[in-house]
């Protein structure tokens, strides 16, 4: 029972895995990218990995700490990499509606005093 | 198809060497030269793991009760492998350092420009 | 019996502790090579009668031979040990107070390292391990050329760290080839087995192995790396360089060729090769200006003596490229010593600037006379055994092409003789400029060198010291089937 | 005209190269020696992993040796890129305050550094039952500081404090490797019982030596990045 | 033993003396004069005595050192040792101000410690060993004045090693065709090796000994070393040093290749003897046509050496009783005669402040009238006047060309001793005779400490002029040593059966000839009695550079025979060196600087194993 | 079975994400790239101890997560010029 | 490396910090073998001597049943989302004419805690159509794939609201 649930899970996983390489291919600008591959592969990733949990339940636990850890490090990489974009100045897809980020020039001298 | 498939290894292991040593031979840059080194170093490693690799054989942890000695691969490159993925870190751990030195004496990464000594 | 495992581990634990004694004094880590150093002369000094009675294979981790790594001590093993600790103790004492570069912790650990490294090749038995122990060696040099941070020395260290880490990959692929072939990395068990082999491949694992250990070893045209390394790197290094470390690499080589591979096809090519490495280093010393690239060139050269002679590869020709081997450790070691306080005092590297320097300091110039001419083959110092022995060896085998070789050789030695005489006769007999504030120096820098002219002098007149050692490791390096059945003989 | 020669030089290399692979053909069974570890390595040494046993006792001297090497980087490297006191105040005065990371990040790396380290600890004490290893386990624990570098450039670690680590687990090799000699007469002979196979507590010294390099190797590469990324300014 | 005890004193001396100095000044120069004093007694002591001892074992090599003193080893042992104690004597006042003493008595006497331990030697290894300690002693003290000196010494090392090198070479083949090196046990194994093989070792030899005793073509070092030597030291050089070369040839060509086996070398006129005198009478011709062109004295006497040595050449080429005898005995003679000539200028400079240049000199024969008189004997010995030493050996080797029935070489000999006259008179005229130059008003003899050797030296050319047959006795053991007949002598020089020589029928003629000459000079209208501050010659100011008449004596001469009289080796040598500079100089340029080209090297090495292997199917 | 076909869709992610890395075109796209190829890889590693039913590759697969994390960061500050 | 400023209750921050390398060492050997055991709790010591500056700042004090119920809360809430973040990034991505409007737009938060920030950040980014591309006090730069509106009320209503009541009961 537990075999199935496993595979599905995993499959689902694989499914998101693949939208996500998919999404990074396919995307115009890395932002999008990013969008794309943080969302896709991190939940895939996620779910791939308990569904194997869920296959080998004696592996369960482990399993969860690996998930856990692509879930909670993902978006900070990704975050991480989009703010490391802009700061080395790539440019937003010219169909972008709005760059608050360009108004918002403080943003480097803000954070001297950032805490 | 089999063919290549034995060779694959070889041919990406001697490639990378050889990819090296092209990197050390022709490339000025000296960041180039060193990471020229690191495929050298690379291609070594996957050379050593080629030799020890017996086809469908597993990795020789006996973690579990199944696994049979007749059924698993050679252990000794594994270790030689790590030995060397830790000198050739080391190696490169200190390239960087000499680099970064001497590019603060030199200001300029180019080898054919660094000719302080010769004769 | 002492357990010559000891000979890596004392060195390496006083090594890695350096920081901690550092804890106590910082005065005290330069003192810690010393001691770690003369530890490791006394073990091998009582080692050596020992040896030559019978060999020791001492495993490490106590399993039999094949199957673990050994130490074989043989007398070509005991003798480079009681080479490098020795040279290593009397540089070291010297160090104690050349080294004043901050952070002098550092050197003093690198430098016992690098010493451990090279007594590790010597003795291991392991030809993956002897790759191990190449990398310590080498990784050490690296940064002890560096060491000094300025322009030439990081410059000199870069460009050796390039062309020896393309030497130890070469090292590190004729290994896996081997490995892949024989399944055993023992260097006893792998020469029981070439026969076996195929011949082209066997040729080509040893053509990687004998270019990874020719660089270390500077054999033309592997030897760019040397002039600047040796030049720039502080003189205490240099001195290791030239009288230990590559003589390492020289070991590497003859170890291959004789012991593990048995490739005797290659040997005239060999000697050939230490000719043309002694007239390229000898033509090259002769135009120099900077001393410690004179020196350095001129190790190259010595270098291709040493080759030729065990290219010669009759038990006189083995021994006699040994006893070179000690003969220009000791005079290069001192020169290098020499050169590098007398630049320390002059401020200056060029020849022209030690003009004078025989009346401000007698002692280092003496000893400076005395390395070279034991380095140009003068009686009654040591370089005029090996030169003699070198010249006899190539003319008993009675092949005409050694008859050449040899002339050739002894015209390089003739370039040699002209650039150090002019050298010597300008420390003494040529008026200086700057030097009217240098003084001789004293202690911890003179010791060394006075050892080592008295000992280059006690073996010019009593070659016997050391013969009957050099005799039985001619007859190691010679002899496979002796060192097979000492290592593999128990199993 | 370099590119040339070196072509052919490479091309003759490579045929070289054919010559020998093609006489060690890939996925054959070409062990001989290592049959020995195979069949008698957990008995002997009681490391389930075999690579273990081979790294850490019969090929325990290399093991020795390549930490020596790493030793010898991070030493070398600090030789190399020392600073006089002095002058390096004058470098940390000059530096950049629009450099700090992000919030997200130092916070992330804040919560995970304590984590991370744990795993390095679990990856080099099971070393004899895991592929893992005193290096493996080094690695990440560098891995974990160079994170929280990354996070807070400014900050150092205590270099004294390290090396002394360094040391002292160094010091801890060969000090085993010398209970060895001093017990079987073999210098890193496994003198210690060897417990039941795939439990924690067994192999001998296998785990306590992994214990030692794990924490040198944290701290070597450490240093390692920690001069890198303070010099290279 | 008493052999060992005279090298041990020999070497020991010379550590001791250096070490004394730098205590005290006085005690290190009697500490040096004793030291040599000791060495002639001993060595004196051993006359005619016949030793062999084995003194060092080389097990390695299967061999060991050994020493011998046969009347050959002890004829030139006494020459080494007088000269040596001579030098040391008179170098006490002369070496007064100059820096660095201890180390130059304590070369001193090294050198002559080597130059004893190898004519003492007994087999090939020892007389190596000491060779080469002498040959880089000399360097040093030849370099010891620095300035010019040290191009002379560096010269003269270069030289030196290459000879070296081929004596080694010659030994080392002997060594492996006979497992020995002992000079007995050669002698006799040689007798049945190919005249090939005996030819390659004399060439090697000639090439090692020769270079030494400055033969032509291998001269070149020895003008410009004994110029710059220190003066006492040139006469060790001049006088014994160079002329080891010829106990070489001696020894090797007679004691050990023996005359049966020389007389085999060569077809026809490409006979090894031959060959060998033609090289002496080049020598001669060059060495005393270019010391005619010599403004320097030193170099001048320096160029006589070469002649000289071509003259013993001469002699000893021929391997007959008389021309041995004569060959040897001119070595001795011209030892003594041009030390005695090098202490004479080094007396001058020592008074004048240095001063060499002939065209600088000039009248000095009333301030320094003993120096003059050992001047004049000395030239006389060096022409060959008869009553000097000169005389009796020159008259050997005439005396040897003409019953080997060579006429053309006794021209030659002829010839350079017309030549020698020439250049010698301007040698004793520009110090002595002539104006004296006002700056050397003052000039006064030299001290006792110097006057002493000379005059020795000057009474040892009368007597040996006088009474020949003293030191032909010691040359006759010498050929008897060697199993060639022996050559017997009286007193006054030899009975008539082997070539007549009676001192006292050349004395009478010479006195009748003197008388008769003084009766002509003393009966001239022409010669007037010129003030010695005269600068004026026929009332006409004379530039200062023409001050003395005799300034630029033989420009006639050179005019004539100057280009033709250039020392083309030389040049050869300067051509060679600076070719093989400029190609050392492309040698090194491979350590391009460049790290890829490095690479390369390594690269292209590999591939170089691998082709071959692969391509060729090599090793 | 099953796993076959997961490793051939992740092989197919793989491949579309090593373009993107090959392709660029800035910098940080390629790094985008290689993140998305780690992210896949941790979890075909975990998939591929499933398959050959062994254990150890977890901890492969939890020692790749840590150091490939780590990594990007590194890219990521050194590409702000944070380093 | 960084003294933590607040020099508030020592031992309970490093206790927190204990349990929770504890806990963890337990998951990661999925074992409750005594070696293990004991080693774990050796190392989670050791580690936390090291780590405990950094990984909290209040320790136990402040945490709360209620805070812990919200924390449980919020997982299924924020799952959710991602899941339809993912849909809806896998309906673009497979979508032919990629239906995207892309832009950065600029929320306000009034969390105060790094912590709740971090969580908030990420939480965002795995969510639909945003990326948290900088924090700089209170305010958080989006890229948003979808722009709605521009306005920063607007947006942190739609963007981050639904994170926000949780997370600022749980890091009160
Ligand atoms: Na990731
Ligand atoms: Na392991």
């Amino acid at each position: 029972m537990n075999q199935i649930i496993g595979y599905i899970v995993m499959g689902v996983g694989v499914a998101f895995l693949f939208l996500g390489a998919l999404g990074v291919f396919r995307f115009p600008d890395v932002y999008n990218r990013l969008q794309a591959g943080t969302k896709c592969t991190t939940l895939g990733a996620f779910l791939s990995i308990i569904g194997a949990g869920i296959v080998e339940p004696t592996w369960f636990l482990k399993c969860l700490i690996i998930a856990v850890f692509i879930l909670f490090t993902n978006p900070i990489s990704a975050h991480a990499l989009a703010r490391a974009s802009y700061k080395s100045g790539v440019k937003l897809w010219d169909k972008s509606v709005v760059d608050k980020c360009k108004d918002f020039e403080e943003c480097a001298k803000a954070q001297e005093d950032d805490k | 198809m089999s063919g290549i498939y034995n060779w694959m290894y070889y041919i990406a292991s001697g490639g990378l060497i050889l990819i090296g040593l092209y990197i050390v031979l022709v490339k000025t840059n000296l960041i180039k030269i060193v990471i020229g080194l690191n495929f050298i170093d690379t291609g070594i490693n996957i050379l050593l793991i080629c030799i020890g690799y017996v086809r469908g054989r597993t990795a020789p942890i006996f973690s579990r009760p199944g696994i049979s000695p007749a059924n698993v691969v050679d252990p000794v490159p594994q270790a030689l492998v790590l030995t060397a993925i830790v000198i050739g870190v080391a190696v490169l751990a200190l390239a960087l350092s000499i680099v970064i030195k001497v590019y603060q004496h030199n200001k300029t990464l180019n080898v054919t420009k660094i000719k302080g000594l010769k004769w | 019996m002492v357990n010559p495992s000891l000979l890596i581990a004392v060195p390496l634990a006083f090594a890695f502790s350096i920081p901690l004694f550092g804890l106590v004094s910082k005065k005290i880590g330069k003192y810690i090579p010393v001691v770690a150093l003369l530890i490791n002369v006394g073990i091998s000094f009582i080692l050596i009668p020992q040896i030559l009675k019978k060999p020791a294979v001492v495993s490490i981790g106590g399993w039999s031979p094949p199957f673990c790594i050994n130490l074989v001590v043989g007398p070509l093993g005991v003798f480079l040990v009681t080479l490098i600790s020795s040279i290593g103790l009397l540089v070291a004492i010297y160090a104690i107070s050349y080294i004043k570069e901050e952070p002098t912790e550092k050197y003093h650990m690198l430098f016992l390292l690098l010493i451990t490294g090279a007594t590790g090749i010597v003795l291991t038995g392991d030809i993956f391990n002897l790759f191990v122990f190449f990398e310590i060696l080498c990784i050490s040099s690296y940064a002890l050329v560096a060491y000094n941070k300025d322009k030439e020395g990081t410059e000199a260290a870069m460009k050796y760290l390039i062309q020896g880490s393309v030497g130890s990959s070469f090292v590190l692929i004729g290994i896996a080839l081997l490995y892949g072939m024989f399944g055993t990395l023992n260097m006893a068990d792998i020469a029981s087995r070439v026969t076996s082999a195929d011949p082209t491949f066997l040729f080509i694992s040893l053509a990687f192995l004998i270019t990874g250990f020719g660089i270390e070893a500077a054999v033309f045209p592997l030897n760019a790396w040397l002039p600047d390394a040796h030049s720039s790197a502080p003189s205490s290094i240099s001195a290791i360089l030239s009288g230990i470390a590559i003589k390492t690499g020289v070991y590497g080589v003859a170890r291959m060729i004789y012991t593990i591979f048995n490739a005797d096809g290659i040997l005239t090519f060999i000697a050939f090769l230490g000719l043309l490495t002694l007239l390229i280093g000898e033509m090259s010393a002769f135009r120099q200006n900077d001393i410690k690239r004179l020196l350095a060139y001129s190790s190259i050269g010595q270098i291709g003596l040493i080759v030729f002679a065990l290219g010669i590869a009759t038990s006189l020709g083995v021994f006699a490229g040994l006893f070179q081997i000690v003969s220009h450790a000791l005079a290069k070691a001192l020169l290098f010593l020499a050169a590098g306080y007398m630049i320390y005092r002059v401020g200056s590297k060029s020849i022209d600037s030690l003009s004078g320097l025989g009346r401000k300091m007698p002692l280092t110039s003496f000893a400076f006379t005395i390395g070279s001419f034991s380095l140009i083959g003068l009686p009654p110092f040591a370089g005029f055994i090996s030169k003699f022995s070198i010249v006899y060896a190539a003319i008993q085998v009675k092949k005409p092409i050694f008859l050449v070789f040899v002339v050739i050789a002894l015209i390089a030695t003739v370039i040699e003789a002209g650039y150090f005489f002019k050298v010597v006769q300008n420390l003494y007999f040529k008026e200086g400029k700057n030097v009217d504030n240098v003084t001789e120096t004293s202690g911890y820098i003179i010791v060394p060198m006075i050892i080592l002219v008295i000992s280059i002098i006690v073996i010019g007149i009593h070659p016997q010291f050391i013969t009957g050692l050099l005799k039985g490791a001619a007859g190691e390096l010679l002899g496979r089937t002796g060192y097979i059945g000492w290592v593999l003989g128990g199993s | 005209m370099r590119r040339i020669v070196s072509i052919i030089i490479l091309i003759i290399i490579a045929v070289g190269f054919i010559f020998a692979f093609s006489k060690i053909p890939f996925g054959k069974d070409k062990i001989n020696v290592a049959n020995y570890y195979i069949k008698k390595g957990i008995k002997q040494t009681g490391a389930v992993n075999i690579v273990t046993s081979v790294v850490l006792n019969y090929r325990g001297f290399d093991t020795l040796g390549e930490v020596t090497v790493l030793f010898i980087a991070a030493v070398g490297l600090g030789a190399v890129l020392f600073v006089e006191r002095k002058i390096q105040k004058n470098m940390d005065d000059k530096e950049d305050k629009t450099k700090r990371a992000s919030l997200i990040l130092r916070t992330g790396s804040r919560l995970l550094f304590p984590l991370i380290l744990l795993f390095g600890a679990y990856i080099f004490v099971h070393g004899h039952l895991t592929p893992g290893g005193g290096f493996q386990g080094g690695a990440i624990i560098a891995s974990g500081f160079l994170l929280m570098y990354l996070a807070f450039p400014k900050q150092r670690i205590n270099k004294k404090t390290s090396g002394l680590a360094e040391s002292l687990s160094g010091l801890i090799f060969v000090g085993i490797g010398l209970l060895g000699l001093v017990f079987s007469g073999y210098f890193l002979t496994n003198f210690l019982p060897k417990g039941i196979p795939n439990t924690l507590f067994s192999a001998g010294i296998i785990p306590i030596i992994y214990i030692a390099i794990g924490f040198k190797v944290g701290f070597e590469l450490t240093g390692i990045i920690d001069d890198l990324l303070e010099r290279s300014r | 033993m008493q052999l060992i005890t005279i090298l041990i004193v020999a070497f020991l001396g010379a550590g001791i003396v250096y070490l004394i100095g730098k205590i005290s000044g006085k005690a290190r120069d009697i500490l040096a004069v004793l030291a040599s004093l000791i060495v002639v007694i001993l060595v004196s002591l051993a006359y005619n005595q016949k030793i062999y001892t084995s003194f060092y074992p080389l097990p390695f090599l299967n061999l060991s050192l050994t020493l011998r003193i046969d009347p050959l080893s002890w004829f030139f042992a006494i020459a080494v040792a007088g000269i040596g104690f001579l030098s040391i004597l008179f170098s006490l006042e002369y070496m007064k101000h100059y820096q660095k003493l201890d180390f130059y008595y304590s070369m001193m006497l090294f050198v002559n410690a080597g130059m004893l331990g190898v004519v003492l030697s007994a087999d090939f290894l020892s007389l190596y060993i000491f060779w080469e300690i002498m040959s880089w002693s000399t360097y040093l003290l030849i370099s010891y004045k620095g300035g010019k000196a040290v191009g002379a010494g560096l010269k003269y090392i270069v030289m030196s090693t290459v000879g070296s090198i081929a004596m080694l070479f010659a030994i080392v083949s002997l060594y492996t065709s006979y497992g020995t090196l002992e000079f007995s046990s050669l002698a006799s194994l040689l007798q049945t090796a190919s005249s090939g093989y005996i030819l390659f070792l004399l060439i090697m030899f000639i090439i090692g000994f020769g270079i030494k005793n400055a033969i032509w073509p291998l001269h070149t070092w020895l003008p410009d070393a004994h110029a710059e030597a220190v003066s006492p030291f040139s006469a060790v050089l001049s006088g014994i040093l160079v002329r080891i070369g010829i106990y070489g040839f001696v020894l090797v060509m007679y004691s050990i290749v023996g005359l049966n086996l020389l007389h085999k070398l060569g077809y026809g006129l490409l006979n090894f003897n031959y060959i060998l005198c033609w090289i002496g009478a080049i020598s001669i011709i060059i060495g005393t046509f270019i010391a005619l062109l010599q403004d320097d004295d030193k170099r001048l006497l320096a160029w006589h050496a070469i002649g000289q040595g071509g003259y013993m050449i001469l002699g000893i080429s021929f391997g007959t009783t008389l021309g041995i005898a004569g060959g040897i005995f001119h070595t001795l003679n011209h030892c003594i005669y041009i030390a005695l000539l090098f202490l004479v200028t080094g007396a001058v400079e020592y008074r004048t402040g240095g001063v060499r240049d002939l065209n600088q000199l000039g009248g000095l024969i009333k301030k320094m009238p003993v120096t003059f008189i050992g001047g004049l004997i000395g030239i006389s010995g060096l022409i060959g006047i008869p009553l000097t030493n000169g005389f009796v050996s020159k008259w050997l080797i005439y005396k040897t060309l003409i019953m080997e029935k060579h006429p053309f070489l006794a021209f030659v000999a002829l010839i350079g001793t017309w030549g020698t006259i020439l250049s010698v008179y301007k040698f004793l005229h520009n110090i002595f005779l002539g104006q004296l130059p006002e700056k050397y008003k003052d000039v006064k003899e030299v001290p006792w400490a110097m006057r002493l050797p000379m005059i020795i030296l000057t009474s040892v050319i009368i007597l040996f002029g006088i009474l020949p047959g003293i030191p032909l006795n010691v040359i006759s053991g010498i050929e008897r040593s060697f199993g060639i007949k022996p050559l017997s002598t009286i007193i006054f020089g030899m009975p008539r059966e082997i070539g007549e020589l009676n001192i006292i029928n050349i004395l009478a003629a010479i006195v009748v000839a003197g008388v008769f000459i003084y009766l002509i000079f003393s009966l001239s209208t022409r010669s007037r009695r010129v003030n010695q501050y005269d600068n004026y010659a026929a009332g006409s100011f004379i530039p200062k550079d023409k001050y003395q008449y005799s300034v630029r004596f033989y420009d006639p001469v050179y005019r004539i025979i100057g280009p033709y009289l250039r020392d083309v080796v030389d040049d050869f040598y300067y051509w060679l060196v600076e070719k093989s500079k400029s190609f050392f100089q492309g040698v090194r340029q491979i350590y391009t600087g460049n790290v890829n080209t490095y690479a390369l090297y390594i690269l292209l090495f590999l591939a170089f194993l691998i082709i071959t292997k692969i391509g060729w199917g090599l090793w | 079975m099953t796993l076959m076909i997961f490793f051939g869709v992740i092989i197919i992610a793989v491949i579309l994400a090593l373009i993107r890395a090959v392709k660029g075109p800035t910098a940080p796209d390629r790094v985008v790239g290689v993140d998305i190829m780690v992210t896949i890889t941790v979890a075909l590693m975990v998939l591929l101890g499933i398959f050959f039913k062994r254990r150890i590759y977890l901890d492969v697969s939890l020692i790749y997560a840590v150091l490939s994390f780590v990594g990007v960061i590194a890219v990521a500050r050194y590409l702000d010029k944070g380093l | 490396m960084r003294k933590c400023q607040k020099n508030s209750n020592k031992m309970g921050r490093y206790t927190l910090t204990l349990i929770s390398l504890f806990i963890l060492w337990i998951l990661l050997t999925s074992t409750l073998a005594w070696e293990e055991l004991i080693t774990g709790l050796v190392f989670s010591a050791l580690i936390a001597l090291f780590g405990y500056s950094y990984f909290t700042e209040k320790g136990f004090s402040g945490i709360t049943l209620k805070k812990i119920a919200y924390f449980l809360l919020y997982i299924p809430v924020f799952f959710w989302e991602m899941v339809k973040a993912n849909f809806d990034v896998a309906y673009r991505v497979v979508h032919p004419k990629m239906p995207i409007r892309p832009g950065i737009v600029q929320i306000k938060t009034n969390l105060k805690s790094d912590v709740a920030k971090l969580i908030l950040g990420n939480s965002i980014t795995l969510t639909p159509g945003t990326l948290t591309i900088e924090i700089v006090k209170d305010n958080l730069l989006i890229h948003w794939i979808n722009v709605k509106s521009e306005d920063v009320k607007k947006a942190t209503e739609i963007i981050g609201a639904r994170f926000e009541k949780y997370l600022r009961v749980i890091f009160k």
